[in-house]
């Protein structure tokens, strides 16, 4: 789960992590209240969950009263990505001395969290781990000892040579990694973290993503969800305990595991298909979770086919059968549907879809020619 | 022989009275497994598909001389319930938990390796040597007993891919599991399948995300002799999007399937793009 | 250092350790008026930082509301184990189904803390396990893991039977230990820890010793120190980094080295005299802080000797020299001093020594042998 | 022979710069001890006593081959600068610092042993191989080569007992620090003391509070065959005081002067009560 610049940074103030003075803003003339408050001049920053803002021209420097509110507006209602911008956060200008980067997250290779630094700040730190790697320091941490405060002093004299700094960049990244833990997060990152003209540290950007696996443990992080960004779809599914990513072809998909509804979705691709979403109706099946799938696929009208692909373990293949019968019941599906249902009780769905109308297969290359056919058909 | 579990395998099924723990566990029996106890605190002293439960791991272990332990709890307390298992001695770990927090996984693997015992997962099908013992979920039905070693990050695929192998069966089929960060690796499973003289070829199947294939093209390439075949799941994959599985995500542009298609391909692993055609592959290397 | 058991409770009621209902009195009719508020019968309980207050008669029952005002009286006042209680807890009585032990320590020989447990509860645990051992449950905790959920349900499992209980005791368990790190403990004990009649976990009694060495970094500790309960001429010593404990004989000593003091002290005994007090001038010593000595030793009037003896190492003979001169120089020392003052700078110290009043001996035997003479002349 | 330290020891100083490490410094090299860097964060650059001072433990070791290290840093920032040298490889680390949290030192400890990596003290003045290395605070007056092995909890009633060994010298004088959690215990010292071929005799210097005095009584009953003399001091402290030493207490009754002494003597150890009857005790023994 990601969130707002503005909402991690508010997280790192309590923390006791230092950043700008600034203020939340949705409308131009709030924002110029703000720059009034804040003290002029000032950056305003779109406030969107995904990268690059800057580059779209989110990011802009006001110098004077009168420009902050059209810049406001230019930058409200922006859209960004695919990201309609909402909100807008409009921030002291920082003197700067120097920029770094200080990221923490799990290194999915070392199988533990890892700090990252590097000199080269304020800018993608993928691209400088890549062009001159040695421009990074990967601090590697026990997770059963924490960041240990030499280490963190140590990135810190490397990065900042005086002691008084590194000191004070310890204590930062100390917090930083507390932060980390406690909230359970995936990634936390400061970029730029600057050293201001007054000779103190200050973070001047502030990302925080929180580890979903996690979330059940931190009903505080609720509230900081921004479902505006969100696919309201993907949010149903989820809610029901399915995994669903809409995509743009006409081949609605079910699938059981989300390796195999990748799988399938290769294949339906590999046959001359299109796939319209991805979608995992997870370990534990009922009945219900079918007939929720089948609703949430039938509402994108590009859909002219239903390939159900379940390789029974876990999940049984008559509570799959059931379901599907339970929505052909409660509704009046007219695409037509594939459905190859093989492992787990196989045999007690194949009896349950013996009189209806859905269309079987035994081999998961038979079903996808055959929704790829229909769906080509009803075009 | 056959990696990880076989005949000798002494299996204790944690979380044993939720529905899916007894239900694995006559599925597990029924199979053949060796299902020596259970446990669920505050349900001692019952019993579970003719299998005795009991309050602690060190009790159970005490009391059946488990040697492996299979874990059904709850997400929340599968960290925990691994942690119970290595303190009380057990040296193999099958974690199926799904949606097991990241640092209760990196904290459990952490303490894992100071004692020697290996994690499969979290969020994994599990192992099942076809014929010997199935210490998992997977439905009996898609394995037979033979010579090629399968390793997964997925867990239906694995079947899937399972089922194609043909007349040549499996020695070892392993689903490591689909989170960001799971105890075994793929090089871990190499490595056993290389020495496995009952292995005669192996099948990598991965997924986007992360770069563990990528290790492993490299691992494959230095070290393993005997023929490799992979398939990537997630070519159709967008970026930026968790596919099911926590650790199925390509993120500032890494981790794709065409970077693992490459990574396999100059180590020479033989690319599958579809399961079904796996057989007729085997049929050519073996 | 220690706390008294109405802060001990109340540092548990943060941490959401439940505690019964209770207050503090420092006269009758307060005890009165909590009583009232509190609900009858209540159980009136000596504040004072020893042990085996039970047995004194410091604590007891009192069934009617006119009872607790001379029950009060009674115990306040009260002089237990040298001493006098000046404070009571008014709490309420529970009714108890089992009553168990629970502690948290440090274990010196594992090196790592150990959560120890018995269904004896509410009476003295190193009895229990003198004698019936099999009756204690010892945990041994991994310090970079904590306790374990897992151990802690162990516990409670075997001390509970029920798994609803064990669930509970967990919780608690889990907090006193996390309670335990983040105060840097040195113990925290529950005992008795009581099964109510309403089935739920209280602690009937806590005790909290916190770290003297990790006290720097706890600065909210300072304000639950009773200094009404130490010997104010052992915080004058330890103010001024001398570590002073008062004895009951008449040879002042003053050396460097807790061992070595002891060992003085040992040798003053057994060659016939009684040491009036250990006093260790720590290991960075200046010739203050042997002003400060000679001062906390002299406003003994027990005193007729005051022996020194110190085996330089990080203490420098010179700086001990310098002190003893400028002592005699601020004030005028009535009883002889002996002085023995070997390794660093010890020519130096000689030196300095040479015109003074001060006797010299060069072994440690010959040293305490005189000061003990000396001692006895004067009596 | 001897233990711990000899002439191979290459010494790095942490906390060179401060009053104490800067002095001790200087002692220690003019013993002879080989002094090969400091560690100061921010001082990195420049020399104490002609001993390069880095910033980093790491970098010190990387540059000089320091194979054992010593602090002098704050209490506060020990337990940290231990797990710095354990981290950057160091084998040995001598903990000079007083008044380190319990916990911290547990925390090292801890991390210290699945690393292989020793540690003496907190609180204790270091180690003397008489002739061949001082790692310590000790006056060098008071010791002489030779072959009596001393252990102590105690600083200056250690120096007292050496002075004490007489024409017999010592093979090494370890000073195990005062400290109710420490690094390295009676009977570590007494193992190697036991298998040290230059040490013909040992002594165990004891004090009031908890229990290492009689389990290295049991371990000389079971292991020692070499001579074994015993002192304990605090036969006249009074109970539920701390005298000095964080660890020197009786507490509940227990780690009485008299119960070392009982334990000590019912295995064989030979009581001094003076430490200047230990020369007459070797000459009788030796």
């Amino acid at each position: 789960m990601k969130i707002h610049e503005y909402q991690a940074k508010a997280i790192f103030s309590d923390t006791g992590i230092p950043v700008p003075r600034e203020k939340l803003a949705t409308a131009p003339p709030e924002a110029k209240k703000a720059a009034e408050e804040i003290g002029l001049p000032v950056v305003l920053k779109a406030q969107v969950l995904v990268g690059g803002r800057g580059k779209a021209g989110g990011v802009k420097k006001a110098e004077k009263l009168e420009d902050v509110e059209s810049i406001a507006g230019q930058i409200l209602g922006m859209n960004i990505k695919g990201l309609e911008v909402t909100k807008l956060l409009v921030s002291e200008c920082v003197a700067i001395k120097a920029e770094f980067y200080l990221g923490i997250t799990i290194d999915r290779a070392r199988r533990k969290p890892v700090l990252i630094a590097s000199a080269a700040g304020g800018v993608d730190i993928e691209e400088v781990a890549k062009k001159t790697p040695e421009k990074i320091i990967k601090i590697e941490i026990n997770p059963l000892l924490g960041l240990l405060p030499f280490q963190a002093r140590n990135v810190g004299m490397a990065l900042l040579s005086e002691a008084k700094l590194a000191t004070e960049f310890t204590s930062l990244a100390l917090k930083l990694y507390r932060l980390f833990i406690q909230r359970d997060c995936s990634l936390v990152e400061i970029n730029p973290l600057v050293l201001t003209g007054g000779g103190t540290l200050l973070a001047l950007d502030a990302k925080i993503n929180f580890d979903d696996n996690a979330l059940f443990r931190h009903p505080e992080n609720e509230s900081l969800r921004d479902l505006s960004s969100e696919e309201p779809k993907e949010i149903e599914a989820k809610n029901a305990g399915l995994s669903y990513i809409k995509l743009s072809g006409n081949v609605g998909c079910i699938v059981n595991g989300a390796g195999l509804a990748m799988a399938t979705m290769d294949l339906i691709k590999r046959f001359g298909g299109e796939p319209a979403n991805f979608l995992d109706v997870g370990g534990s099946s009922s009945p219900e979770k079918m007939v929720t799938a089948m609703r949430i696929i039938l509402s994108d009208p590009s859909v002219r086919v239903i390939l159900v692909n379940i390789f029974g373990g876990i999940t049984r293949c008559d509570d799959i059968a059931q379901g599907l019968i339970q929505a052909k019941n409660e509704a009046d599906i007219k695409v037509p549907i594939v459905a190859r249902l093989v492992g787990t009780n196989a045999d007690r769905a194949c009896a349950l879809l013996a009189d209806s109308p859905v269309l079987s297969a035994t081999k998961m290359s038979e079903a996808v020619k055959l929704a790829v056919a229909r769906a080509k058909e009803a075009e | 022989m056959s990696i990880l579990v076989d005949k000798n395998t002494r299996l204790l099924v944690q979380g044993i009275t939720g529905r899916d723990g007894a239900f694995h566990t006559r599925m597990m029996k029924e199979y053949g497994t060796n299902v020596v106890a259970g446990v669920t605190p505050g349900k001692g002293g019952q019993e579970i598909e003719g299998v005795p439960v009991f309050n602690s791991v060190e009790q159970a272990v005490k009391a059946t001389d488990a040697n492996a332990s299979i874990i059904f709890v709850p997400a929340g307390f599968a960290g925990d319930a691994i942690l119970e298992a290595i303190f009380a001695g057990i040296k193999l770990v099958v974690c199926v938990t799904e949606g097991v927090p990241t640092l209760d996984a990196v904290r459990a693997i952490a303490v894992a390796r100071t004692h020697n015992t290996r994690i499969v997962g979290p969020n994994c099908p599990g192992v099942i040597s076809p014929g010997k013992a199935k210490v998992g979920i997977m439905p009996a039905s898609a394995f037979q007993p033979g010579c090629v070693g399968v390793v997964s990050r997925s867990g239906t695929l694995t079947y899937e891919i399972a089922a194609n192998t043909g007349e040549f069966g499996q020695s070892t089929v392993v689903g490591i599991g689909g989170d960001p960060v799971i105890g075994t690796s793929f090089i871990d499973c190499l490595k056993m399948f290389q020495d496995d003289p009952e292995t005669k070829a192996i099948v990598i199947v991965g997924e986007i995300g992360g770069n563990d294939e990528e290790r492993a093209a490299e691992f494959v390439q230095q070290y393993v002799t005997k023929p490799v075949f992979g398939f990537i799941a997630g070519q159709t994959a967008p970026p930026d999007k968790r596919m099911g599985h926590a650790g199925a995500i390509i993120s500032a542009g890494s981790g794709t399937a065409e970077e693992k298609i490459r990574a396999f391909q100059s180590a020479g692993i033989d690319i599958i793009y579809e399961p079904e055609q796996l057989t007729e592959r085997l049929r050519a290397k073996l």
